[in-house]
């Protein structure tokens, strides 16, 4: 059974990280956020499967607070992202 | 290879990848992002050495870990004053530069050194 | 028993790797921003949805339950925010252009 | 309980150590919190404090001619943080002390808070953050262990990197950036040595390592990795790029400090390192290299100097130069020889008298920029009449430099001569003599304009006092020429190879 | 090769890739999404390591606050424009630099793989001194109880950075407050999360905080997370970075090592040592420090990611 969450794991991994060829690609800034976004909870999805077959405690702890910190990071990123373009900016920061 | 060792790996080339870039990146910003990649490398040596220390009913040895956690809030505030220090002279300058030459006044043409 | 929850759990899981597998392909494949989006969205739902129903059984106590249902909660409330503002700031984008 | 082995126990009076960072700790805390002219009160009424803690505990050492030793919460080496003060601790204590304190006062004309305001940012500033150097030079000097040093050298470099741009011009900003990037380094890689030595031998503590260490492939690593960190901290040929900017662009009061002692933190980590955590490391490879580069130093930094036509620029290189001299202390300390001893005090009195020299000529070059409106050598010509007492710190710090008699420089380069002659090593006695022409030159320079005849205009006389502080640090300098036996022996406290020599 | 073997070896190809990706990237966006992306994967490898405390330090302040702090700046620094201004370097220069970084990754992966056995390790020692602390983390112990003279310094260093941050601010300005972190007008989508997120994050670090003493978590945990939620907040302008001379914000960015340092200087006089806690009483006072060491990460670390005043305080 443990072999098993573990393929799951390193599959969801897997393609996930293939979603990272977004980043590389773009070719706008969100592109690469929504990449990162998708590593976001495949990761915490792989991380809960990995523990889970492994037996380490507390990681439900680290992916909770993961999940907060993923959506943290993309929502300064879209902040940014914004700021960074230069017509909407100024429409709004003037 | 167990787990360890193959982190150990990891963590020697990212101090590789870290140098590299440190030496190489000409944006203070960029250089940066290599220490950080350089500090987390220093970082997962600390994690493969608690690792190895498993004992006594712990599956790692807890000094090694408890420094690191130390040394990334260390390495964070690191970054933070190195960036206040690029937005200002951004700022002042209207260029980023290590340049030690740099002008007082936002440049007009491309005043790099001759 | 155990065999019918582990059943319940392989399924699951199953499930959830196929649809961040299909989020990946739509996000690489999609034509442009917003169907991308689109992809992206329904991989963070379902997939680490059906994930974290698969590990339910095999959590030890109902609190870990809970932890896990939390974290899935509190990967949706972020991600259809974010959805929101990418897909509002690439439309005005369009806009601009 | 953990049964305590004796090598690890606690003395009577230990606690002086805790005391003596946690002072200057409470003080960062208390003038951040109080802000205003507070942090001004806070930072000038704890140096006394500090500076009789730091006598009080030489005396303690000196007393009981062995290091004095505090174990942190009570817990003993290797799971707890031990504090250690042998007798180079406490000389650079009451160093540090001295130099902190006397800046401090310097710096009152400088960085007061103005009147009409209840706080503003440079005094605030750098109130906080010469405390902070002086907490970091503490745990510096008194660490036991190789973390809790790593953390005491972060703490330097995040006191040290704001006070090179106090003043907030572009150059100054480019100068703190660079030496935030070359200590962000430096720090990274001694962690990553440090890394190593605790996958090793599962402890940072400096006595149980030195028990430990053997010749393994991971301590010679190790050993590289945190010496190249150091010397980048500490502006060693050819990691020095990033010291002449710094040093010359910060406020008089902070370059004093920097260029006095915060390089001479990293170095003395240099020399805990070397001689009490790897002195089973055979061989004379690394000390011969160290002694190299240091000469390389001496010689390009000695050069350069000769070069500058600003002031401060000067004397910035010529610290270069001065740190080359440290590192002699490498080759001819090392090892079990006859001539260490010599070595070894050699070394300690060039670091000492170099603090002192070094910040009353920063200090003086201060005044004589604030007097004169500029810091170009060339336009000296008639200052010395005018500003005589300025003069007389600039040229009594300069005789330390060259190392002529009477004065600290001299006895160290003596020593170190002695000891390279003892030892046969001659290449650091040509470079060490080469440097001592090199540096009557520079100091030539810089007192030949001053002395000719010439019109000058001060735009303001320097304040009495502010000269005083600094021909009081010059004549320090100076005064350690004069140093008995005991002063060298006091230097031996704790030293492990000294106990094997008959 | 197991299947565990075969994913650790994959995950360990993808943390370089991405590393890699943050160097040779072009742009400095494309370098920090990809450091973030690397933040999280480094969080996977750290639970492999058996390390879930520093998995949710990295996940905080290495990846999340460190990510958001480089991508405020790189936008700042993109509305300033001229970014890329500066050269880059030779081709000698780029190769001497690739020679010197393979000789240090060699030398160390080499001597990594012939660290001692058996391996040295002071868990048996800090496991015997657990019982006295009261706490069930050992790794908490070793922070707050072992080695808190280390963390009571690097809260100092956290207070001089902040320091250092608000030096650079031009004089004018002092006293004033930093610049606000979002944009003119907050999206509907971005009051929602403050609604709904905001209190469950807040709930979650108060929770990691307190369950640190005995499982993975922490001070530094919570107050990261923390620190996250008040940057939400202030990127949806709900709330402005308070004023640099806010007497309440200064009282709480020294609260931690302040409350730190009293406690450990009142060692002796509860019959111990300096920084020792007196038997018994050792996890109440433990995690009365720990509750301003959350307060004062809380705050540090949002005022770090602000920066420096820039605007004037009559204003």
């Amino acid at each position: 059974m443990n072999d098993v969450l573990l393929v799951a794991a390193g599959f969801i991994l897997l393609t996930v990280a293939a979603g990272l060829i977004r980043v590389l690609r773009g070719p706008g800034d969100f592109d690469r956020m929504m990449a990162v976004q998708l590593l976001g909870t495949g990761g915490i999805a792989s991380l809960l499967l990995i523990a889970s077959a492994t037996t380490v405690a507390g990681v439900e702890d680290v992916a909770l607070g993961l999940a907060l910190l993923a959506a943290f990071a993309s929502i300064a990123f879209v902040n940014s992202a914004n700021a960074g373009d230069p017509k909407s900016s100024e429409a709004e920061d003037g | 290879m167990n787990v360890s060792s193959l982190a150990g790996l990891v963590g020697a080339a990212l101090v590789g990848l870290g140098l590299y870039g440190l030496i190489v990146n000409p944006q203070p910003l960029r250089k940066i992002l290599a220490f950080n990649l350089i500090g987390s490398g220093a970082f997962l040596v600390f994690g493969i050495v608690a690792r190895r220390g498993a004992a006594a009913a712990f599956p790692f040895d807890p000094v090694p870990q408890a420094m690191v956690i130390t040394g990334i809030v260390v390495a964070f505030a690191a970054s933070a004053l190195a960036v206040a220090l690029i937005l200002r002279l951004q700022e002042e300058t209207g260029k980023v530069t290590l340049d030690p030459d740099v002008p007082s006044k936002p440049p007009v043409t491309g005043a790099s050194n001759p | 028993m155990s065999l019918a929850l582990d059943l319940f759990t392989l399924a699951a899981i199953g499930a959830g790797a196929f649809f961040f597998f299909a989020g990946t392909v739509g996000l690489l494949r999609f034509p442009d921003s917003l169907t991308r989006l689109h992809a992206l969205t329904k991989a963070d739902n379902l997939g680490l949805g059906l994930v974290v129903l698969g590990l339910l059984p095999r959590s030890g106590s109902l609190l870990d339950a809970l932890r896990l249902i939390a974290i899935w909660a509190l990967v949706q409330l972020p991600g259809a925010a974010t959805a929101q503002l990418i897909g509002r700031a690439l439309s005005r984008r369009r806009a601009a252009e | 309980m953990i049964e305590t082995p004796p090598a690890l126990a606690g003395t009577a009076g230990g606690s002086l150590l805790v005391l003596a960072i946690l002072l200057p700790s409470a003080g960062i805390l208390l003038s951040f919190v109080l802000g205003g002219r507070f942090a001004e009160r806070v930072a000038l009424g704890l140096t006394p404090i500090g500076l009789a803690t730091a006598i009080a505990i030489a005396i303690l050492v000196w007393r009981s001619r062995a290091p004095l030793v505090y174990n942190v919460a009570g817990l003993p080496p290797p799971l707890g943080i031990a504090l250690r003060a042998d007798g180079i601790s406490c000389v650079m204590l009451v160093t540090a002390a001295l130099v902190i304190a006397a800046a401090a006062f310097y710096a009152r004309a400088s960085f007061a808070t103005p009147e009409n305001v209840s706080e503003a940012r440079a005094p605030l500033a750098f109130w906080i953050l010469i405390q902070a150097v002086w907490a970091a030079l503490t745990i510096l000097f008194v660490g036991g262990d190789l973390f809790n040093l790593y953390v005491a050298l972060e703490l330097l470099t995040f006191a040290a990197v704001p006070l090179v741009c106090l003043a907030g011009k572009p150059e100054t900003l480019v100068a703190a950036l660079r030496y935030l990037l070359f200590a962000l380094f430096g720090s990274v890689f001694y962690l990553l040595g440090a890394a190593l030595l605790y996958g090793a031998y599962g402890t940072l503590d400096i006595v149980l390592l030195a028990e430990r260490v053997r010749a393994l492939p991971a301590v010679w690593l190790a050993a590289g990795l945190m010496t190249a960190g150091l010397l980048a901290k500490t502006a060693l040929f050819p990691l020095h790029l990033w010291l002449p900017p710094a040093h010359a662009n910060a406020p008089a009061a902070a370059s004093a400090v920097l260029s006095g002692l915060v390089v001479k933190g990293s170095f003395f980590l240099t020399v805990r390192l070397w001689f009490y955590v790897l002195p089973a490391l055979p061989g004379a490879a690394p000390e011969a290299i160290l002694g190299a580069l240091g000469s390389a130093a001496i010689l390009f930094g000695s050069v350069l100097a000769l070069r500058q036509p600003r002031l401060k620029l000067l004397i910035a290189y010529s610290t270069l130069a001065q740190i080359g001299y440290l590192f002699l202390i490498f080759p001819l300390a090392s090892g079990v020889h006859p001539w260490i001893a010599d070595g070894w005090s050699g070394g300690m009195m060039q670091t000492l008298s170099h603090a002192f020299a070094k910040a009353a000529m920063f200090m003086s070059a201060g005044l004589l920029a604030e007097s004169l409106g500029h810091d170009r050598i060339a336009e000296f010509a008639g200052a010395g009449r005018v500003m005589p007492a300025t003069f007389f710190a600039l040229g009594l710090g300069g005789l330390s430099l060259m190392g002529l008699p009477p004065s600290g420089g001299f006895a160290a380069k003596w020593l170190l001569l002695r000891a390279s002659a003892a030892a046969g090593q001659w290449p650091w006695a040509i470079v060490m003599l080469a440097g001592g022409l090199l540096g009557a030159g520079y100091v030539y320079r810089i007192l030949a304009p001053a002395l000719t005849d010439g019109a000058i205009v001060l735009k303001a006389p320097p304040q009495r006092s502010r000269e005083a502080i600094a021909l009081a640090l010059a004549i320090v300098a100076v005064a350690l020429g004069f140093a008995p036996q005991s002063f060298f022996d006091f230097l031996q406290i704790g030293r492990a190879a000294a106990s094997a020599l008959p | 090769m197991s299947i565990l073997q075969v994913l650790d070896l994959g995950l360990a190809i993808l943390v370089l890739a991405v590393a890699g990706w943050t160097i040779a990237a072009r742009e400095l966006f494309a370098s920090v999404v990809g450091y973030v992306a690397y933040g999280l994967l480094l969080s996977i490898v750290w639970i492999r390591l058996y390390a879930p405390d520093v998995a949710l330090t990295e996940a905080a302040i290495g990846s999340g606050v460190t990510g958001v702090l480089l991508v405020t700046s790189g936008a700042r620094l993109k509305r300033a424009g001229n970014v890329e201004a500066a050269e880059p370097s030779g081709p000698s220069q780029r190769f001497l630099a690739a020679a010197l970084a393979v000789l240090v990754a060699a030398a160390l992966a080499t001597v990594i793989l012939l660290l001692p056995e058996p391996p040295p390790t002071l868990a048996p020692e800090a496991g015997q001194q657990l019982a006295a602390t009261g706490l069930a983390n050992p790794v908490t112990a070793v922070l707050i109880a072992y080695r808190s003279f280390d963390t009571m310094l690097e809260k100092i260093v956290l207070v001089l950075a902040v320091v250092g941050v608000w030096s650079l601010a031009p004089d004018r300005v002092w006293g004033g407050a930093p610049a606000p972190l979002g944009r003119a007008r907050p999206e509907g989508p971005l009051l929602f999360l403050d609604q709904a997120l905001v209190p469950l994050g807040i709930l979650v670090g108060i929770h990691i905080f307190w369950v640190g003493a005995d499982e993975p978590g922490g001070a530094f945990q919570g107050g990261a997370i923390l620190a996250a939620m008040w940057m939400i907040v202030m990127i949806s302008r709900l709330t402005e970075p308070p004023r640099v001379g806010a007497r309440w914000l200064r009282l709480a960015l020294v609260a931690g090592p302040a409350v730190f340092l009293a406690v450990g200087l009142a060692g002796p006089g509860m019959g111990g040592s300096f920084f020792a806690y007196p038997a018994g009483f050792a996890k109440p006072i433990i995690l009365f420090i720990e509750a301003f060491m959350v307060l004062s990460i809380a705050a540090t670390l949002p005022m770090l990611v602000a920066g420096p005043p820039r605007r004037s305080p009559e204003r």
